[in-house]
């Protein structure tokens, strides 16, 4: 049985880099995109083999899903820029030179290519010695987590870690995610969806069940966080698959969200997590210090709060761009952050 | 109970909590941003206050101390930097209110630029917190989600202007701090395989001499001279800050920046400085020498004003790490205290630059050197301050760029290597040239100059100029940032090792 | 050498490759992808350096630190991706060097 | 701060804060600046007069203001310094009352005269200076308040000539700051006035204190005008005469000779600089700036700029005086700051004049000139003797310690410099008052000015009157309690010990 999977980890951890090559190598765009949806899922593979079953969920659902759905529909609207660039070109009889295929540039200078590349294995032969050489710091933080497990008021030590005792970068890190709404957002807008593309039955049959399932799913992701894999970032991928699948099949419904409400869906899990940290600071305690023993309380507050931000924003990111319509945020601003429960009961 | 660390954790969460607000309510975001620059400022004066009283602390976020959790880490230099980014941000905040109303005001153009102010004060509200957390914060891996921040919204403020050349150099701009924040992150990590720790003054006790070491000084080194755009790597920096809307461009060249640099004076200064060949610190030395020259000799070449400051900012960041050796050097602290007041006074006036010169490309409806003759008739209190912010850069007395270069000669004098003080020299005889080219024209008067709008709002003229003369009177107030940082501990983190538990 | 070791290697060349990609690849799109690569380099040695020499004891914090990470690296890449889309729209290119003179000499913005 | 050191604070704001509200008046608005310009005059004078008093009933006046450690503000009133200061705050008076007649009609005045208090609050900041850093960072204001002045009339010429004029002053400014960075590296901070504190330091570090003696010259000879660095001077003429006059007749030229003055004096000792052989370079230095000013004045047909030529001839005769290291021509050197100040703003206040009143800038134009002007041209005529040496003019007593100087330390040649040059200075003056008076009109002047009852407007023709006055009176009255000379003696009676 270890030969077995001894002999799985080599073709595994062999794999990883030769996926890597082939879809930087690979002139199709639209084959690399697939290649990299594949490296990510064996990514996450790697990640069950390498005893790390959140980020392997993570992976699956973000690293390889959600980003390789982004990178799908970019390939599109490049490919559809393209092709309204040529028409335009065609009808106006400009000359313009082809784009140069980039491996015909790359060739162009093969001592440059050939140095690079000896440079980096180089790097790499060099890191790897000093890899080898340099032991392991003896579990790292492995004991100072597991020894004041009992007070983080979780099961899951990577909870623990991402919402107790690192819960700052967490906090910070939904800033990140709310940044990139924020910068997709200022830099375009979506584009009008064409009336015609009206989902077929099947996808539309497969949304109205899928939809809820998924919904069902996050739920208990988020829930189940507390004592094994899963959590918040689990979920709030999960949701954001659904979104996604919302979103493709063009449900009229996505369309008719109003602008503030989805606004305050993307704020919603940083802002009370941000609100709960500095709330911790009331009773005398510092920053995110949860009183007393409801940590468990307030980390499984701010999980559902954020699970339902990251899907959200996760969503939007996919959607590329700020609401088609001029937004008039005004008009919601009485609805608290409890809308965030309607976002997930609309679907 | 209020005290110092309150106030810095105000400091982190006042603009994180505006930011959420701005995009909720962007039809508020002006004033809500105001508020927020503010009630920011107002923390960091509270703040410097407390800290002259009681000195540097550390601060366990979560209650947890410092192997487990992460904590922040409040001396001398944070807190300086963190003032600068309060002043600096409160006038850039200031100008952006002017900027952002003036450029709706103009009919025709609501549309186009509307977003831009919804989109702008959120985003700026998120980098400054992610600037005041990278200051305070005593974690490496905290330390690269802060530097994301920072990244990444730097670009989105880049982008924000939806010009051509802006949209390229944000792409630019995004690719390098893609590729700078992964080598940094890579280094964190090799740091955390070999020693299990990320807390930086833990760290500074621990480091020893061995491969891993080296490999990961190289790669965090790496990643922050790419965000600093350091010499053979700033080719990234020019584009970005030139074509970015002007108050984005103060803040690009003011602060961001220094965010990474203030890294590499963590660890060139402290954390490895006990391993650390000289001769490394020589290499980027030799580096920023190259940069003085490169960037004052494009920036002689540049046709348009914003690239000219551009790369007069690549070439003041040269000074910076010109200092490194000198720091090493120094047996006292007087070429720390001339690197701290240098980041200062360049932030101030290279910021004021950007803002006089977004006044006058507003006000001229270009930005080409060779036609700004005469729009000091038009512009008097923006050509003011942009010879003014000039004359800091130059490092004429008494200007906090004079202070620096003094420490910093003397020190390369006293150390024997007095090559280092005759670079800084001629830097800024260089730097003399590139502001005169523009200088000479502002100063000029001409009977009639051709203005394309109306008014530029007064706030934006006299944000610029004020922080200007900042910039200009940091060398007659020298003594008093620079006794907080004496007052906390002559060595930014030294003292807080022994304060640590 | 032991499995492990192998796994470091991995991350090792996915890191390199994805910098070579990144440094070397023309189009923008394909400049994303290596930049993921390499993030997932990185986190491939994170983990690696997680689990300790005998595989029982595990340190949570490198995961913790990658999952961040994920997080991280997703939303960089959306902005990136949108990015792309507006500099394809604007120079008709998904280029980053070709179109410099366009976009140094032309007019800009304050 | 003590009440002494308020004093030289208030001496430095007199002219400072006129000079910022000018620049918050509206252009328009002549009167309230002319008054203020005036009143910061006088009230400028009578505060240092309230100085001299002070320092002559043997009060020390100082004030001190630490940066950081090792870098002092400090400002310092020694009689040098109340020489200096008086000159400059006497002739800033007489030339503001100029300037306001002389930019009558011209725009920009508001720019004009704030720059100008500006510029006089530095030179007497120059003045005051108590140590080598306070020197370095008026010094450099210096060049940056000037800058706008040269440039005043904002043609091309004006531009080319400013940028000629900054690449000179920043180059030798940054020599400076080598300079002064290195000495207090050696020797730590350097303070005026005291005892010399390089003796100490010497045996060691002799080499580098001789390099960094020519550093400090290179340096401050931009300004000084020394022959090789002078370059900037005759170009800077196209400013307005009031400019010229003042500026590079007194002040700016003035810093560079106040600094080499301090510098010897001061910083390395005479003594101390003699055991160096210092000073011989420096007087060769000198005698050639002598010569070879005067030959390019010889050349010149342009009236201010033969003027010019003879600003770094007869500056140069005050480095001679302080270079030949004797007790009498340090005093004709030291004298002749005073004198020659007073008799180039003379000359050049007269050119200004003829230049305003008739457009006359050449001296091929000049024939006959006096008819139509004479008390201008009586003024300058006092001025131009007054240069040649004649007696009883103020410069006869320069040249005659400088002469009494060099013999009594035996330098004969420096005596045969002194004889040449006085022919030549001769040579490029006579023509000129002969021209002037004795010859017929040649050729037309485009009259600028509607004649009054005087030949210009008072305001032009009263301020060359007082110093013609003034160029007379201290050299008849050489010998008097209170005239320069006396003042003069008693500094270098300190210098040289009793």
């Amino acid at each position: 049985m270890m030969d077995v999977m001894g002999f799985f980890d080599i073709v595994l951890a062999l794999a990883l880099p030769w996926l890597g090559w082939r879809l930087l190598a690979s002139s199709d765009l639209f084959r690399a995109v697939v290649l990299f949806i594949s490296l990510g899922l064996l990514m996450s593979l790697t990640w069950v083999r390498l005893q790390a079953p959140d980020v392997a969920l993570a992976e699956a659902a973000i690293g390889a899903g959600l980003t390789g759905a982004l990178f799908l529909s970019a390939l599109r609207r490049l490919e559809r820029l393209s092709e309204s660039e040529r028409r335009l070109e065609h009808a106006g009889k400009r000359e313009e030179d082809e784009t140069i295929p980039p491996e015909k540039r790359r060739r162009a200078k093969p001592v440059a290519y050939v140095l690079s590349l000896f440079l980096l294995v180089v790097f790499v032969l060099l890191l790897g010695w000093s890899l080898g050489q340099t032991p392991g710091a003896k579990g790292g933080l492995g004991p100072a987590v597991a020894g004041q497990m009992g007070q983080s008021g979780v099961q899951s030590q990577v909870t623990a870690v991402l919402l107790n005792f690192r819960g700052y970068d967490t906090l910070l890190e939904m800033m990140v995610l709310f940044l990139a709404a924020l910068g997709v957002w200022s830099l375009t807008r979506v584009r009008q969806t064409q009336q015609g593309e009206v989902p077929g039955p099947v996808l539309a049959t497969l949304v109205r069940l899928l939809v809820p399932l998924m919904i069902i799913v996050a739920g208990y992701l988020v829930w189940i966080g507390s004592s094994r894999a899963g959590g918040a970032f689990q979920g709030g991928a999960v949701l954001a698959a659904a979104g996604v699948l919302l979103l493709l099949a063009n449900v009229t419904v996505v369309r008719q969200v109003p602008a503030g409400l989805l606004r305050w869906a993307l704020v919603l899990g940083p802002l009370l997590f941000l609100l709960t940290a500095v709330a911790c600071m009331g009773g005398g305690g510092n920053l995110l210090e949860y009183p007393g023993q409801s940590a468990g309380v307030w980390i499984l507050f701010i999980e559902s709060a954020t699970a339902v931000s990251i899907g959200v924003t996760l969503a939007a990111l996919y959607a590329g761009g700020r609401p088609p319509a001029p937004s008039a945020p005004e008009k919601d601003n009485e609805e608290g952050p409890g809308s965030g429960v309607d976002k997930g009961g609309k679907a | 109970m209020p005290d110092t660390a309150f106030w810095a954790v105000c400091l982190v969460v006042v603009p994180l909590f505006f930011a959420l607000i701005c995009f909720v309510r962007s039809d508020q975001a002006a004033v809500l941003g105001l508020l927020a620059a503010g009630l920011n400022a107002l923390a960091a004066l509270a703040m410097t206050v407390f800290f002259v009283r009681s000195g540097p602390l550390r601060y366990a976020i979560g209650g947890w101390q410092a192997p487990l959790g992460i904590n922040f880490s409040i001396d001398g230099l944070s807190v300086l930097l963190v003032a600068m980014t309060a002043v600096t941000g409160l006038s850039v905040s200031m100008y952006a209110r002017g900027y952002f109303s003036l450029r709706i005001g103009s009919a025709g153009e609501i549309n186009r630029h509307g977003h831009q102010r919804a989109f702008f004060w959120p985003v700026w509200l998120l980098l400054w917190g992610a600037l005041n957390g990278l200051f305070l914060s005593a974690d490496l891996f905290n330390v690269y989600v802060t530097l994301e921040i920072i990244g990444l919204s730097a670009v989105v403020l880049t982008a924000l202007s939806g010009k051509p050349a802006a949209r390229l150099a944000a792409m630019r701009y995004l690719l390098v701090s893609l590729l700078g924040s992964c080598s940094y992150l890579f280094g964190v990590a090799l740091l955390y395989r070999s020693y299990g720790i990320l807390d930086m003054a833990a760290l500074a006790r621990l480091i020893s001499p061995a491969p891993l070491m080296w490999a990961s000084l190289a790669l965090l080194t790496t990643g922050l001279l790419l965000k600093t755009a350091l010499f053979p790597l700033h080719f990234w920096l020019p584009p970005a800050h030139a074509n970015a809307l002007a108050p984005v461009s103060a803040i690009l060249s003011g602060l961001v920046v220094k965010a990474s640099f203030y890294l590499m004076l963590r660890l060139w200064g402290d954390i490895f400085a006990q391993v650390l060949p000289f001769a490394a610190y020589v290499l980027l030395g030799v580096l920023g020498c190259g940069a003085v020259l490169w960037g004052a000799v494009q920036a002689l070449l540049q046709k348009r004003l914003k690239m000219l400051i551009a790369y007069s900012t690549v070439a003041q960041l040269g000074y910076l790490f010109i200092a490194l050796p000198l720091i090493r050097l120094d047996p006292g602290s007087s070429a720390w205290e001339a690197v701290i007041l240098l980041i200062m006074s360049h932030a101030c006036a290279k910021s004021a630059m950007f803002m006089a010169a977004g006044s006058i490309f507003l006000k001229a409806g270009h930005d080409r050197i060779d036609d700004l003759a005469g729009i000091k008739e038009v512009l008097p209190i923006s050509s003011f301050a942009f010879v003014l912010a000039g004359v800091s850069l130059m490092g004429f007395p008494p200007s906090g760029g004079f202070v620096g270069k003094w420490l910093l000669l003397g020190v390369s004098l006293a150390g024997g290597e007095w090559w280092w003080g005759v670079m800084l020299v001629i830097g800024s005889l260089l730097a003399a040239g590139y502001v005169y080219r523009v200088a000479s024209r502002l100063l000029v008067f001409k009977v009639t100059f051709f203005s394309r709008r109306q008014s530029i709002p007064p706030v934006m003229e006299w944000s610029a100029v004020l922080l200007a003369l900042l910039a200009l009177l940091l060398g007659l107030l020298a003594g008093y940032p620079l006794g907080l940082l004496e007052a906390g501990s002559p060595f930014p983190l030294h003292a807080c090792r022994e304060v640590m538990p | 050498m032991n499995t492990l070791f192998l796994y470091t290697m991995s991350g090792l060349a996915l890191f390199a490759i994805g910098l070579h990609g990144l440094i070397r690849s023309s189009h923008l799109l394909r400049k994303i992808l290596a930049a993921n690569l390499m993030s997932s380099g990185v986190f491939l040695i994170m983990i690696v350096g997680a689990c300790g020499t005998d595989q029982v004891m595990i340190d949570p914090v490198p995961h913790a630190m990658v999952l961040t990470g994920i997080v991280v690296s997703v939303s960089t890449t959306a902005v990136a991706l949108v990015l792309v889309c507006l500099v394809q729209e604007t120079t008709n290119r998904a280029l980053l060097w070709q179109k410099r003179k366009r976009g140094q000499g032309g007019r800009t913005d304050a | 701060m003590n009440w002494g050191g308020l004093l030289l604070v208030m001496i430095l704001l007199s002219s400072l804060v006129p000079g910022l509200i000018i620049f918050a008046l509206p252009e328009k608005s002549n009167r309230p600046r002319t008054f203020l310009n005036l009143g910061g005059a006088f009230l400028k004078l009578l505060l240092i007069l309230v100085m001299i008093i002070g320092i002559y009933k043997g009060r020390h006046f100082a004030v001190r203001w630490q940066l950081l450690p090792g870098i002092e503000l400090a400002l310092n009133s020694d009689p040098l310094a109340a020489l200096f200061s008086t000159l400059s705050t006497v002739l800033w008076l007489l030339t503001t009352l100029y300037a306001v007649g002389y930019l009558e009609q011209s725009p920009n005045r508001r720019q004009f005269f704030g720059y100008f208090s500006i510029c006089v609050t530095v030179t007497v900041g120059i003045a005051l200076a108590g140590n080598l850093i306070t020197f370095l960072l008026f010094y450099e204001l210096l060049t940056l308040t000037t800058y706008p002045l040269v440039t005043h009339r904002g043609t091309r010429e004006a531009l080319a000539a400013g940028r000629v004029y900054l690449a000179y002053t920043l180059s030798g400014g940054a020599v400076l700051l080598v300079a002064v960075a290195w000495l207090q590296v050696l020797a730590g901070p350097v303070d005026f006035g005291g005892q010399p504190v390089l003796a100490s330091v010497a045996a060691t570090h002799e080499l580098q204190l001789i390099v960094i003696f020519f550093m400090f010259i290179a340096g401050l000879g931009v300004k000084a005008a020394l022959v090789p660095l002078h370059g900037w001077l005759p170009r800077a003429m196209v400013a307005p005469a009031p400019v010229s006059a003042l500026l590079h007749a007194v002040a700016v030229v003035k810093a560079g000779v106040f600094g080499i003055v301090r510098i010897v004096h001061d910083v390395y000792g005479i003594g101390f600089a003699a055991g160096l052989n210092l000073l011989l370079p420096l007087s060769i230095l000198a005698s050639v700036s002598i010569i070879y000013g005067s030959l390019c004045a010889l050349r010149e047909d342009d009236l201010k700029k033969r003027l010019a030529y003879s600003t770094i001839s007869q500056l140069s005769y005050i480095v001679l005086g302080v270079s030949v290291a004797g007790p009498l021509a340090a005093i004709g050197g030291l004298v002749h700051l005073v004198h020659q100040g007073l008799m180039k703003i003379t000359l050049f206040f007269c050119a200004g004049n003829l230049a305003e009143t008739l457009g006359v800038h050449r001296i091929s134009e000049m024939n006959g000139i006096a008819r139509r002007m004479p008390l201008t041209m009586a003024a300058f005529s006092v001025g131009a003797l007054g240069m040649i040496g004649f007696p009883p003019m103020a410069g006869f007593v320069s040249k005659w310690y400088l002469g009494m100087g060099a013999l009594a330390t035996g330098k004969m040649w420096v005596v045969a410099i002194l004889a040449v040059s006085t022919v030549l200075n001769a040579a490029y003056f006579l023509p000129i008052l002969i021209g002037a008076w004795f010859k017929p009109q040649e050729c037309t002047w485009s009259e600028q000015v509607v004649a009054v009852r005087l030949e210009t407007r008072w305001m032009l023709l009263v301020p060359p009157l007082v110093t013609a006055f003034l160029v007379v009176t201290v050299g008849l009255l050489a010998n008097a309690q209170i005239s320069p000379l006396a003042w003069v003696k008693l500094i270098v009676g300190r210098e040289f010990g009793p």
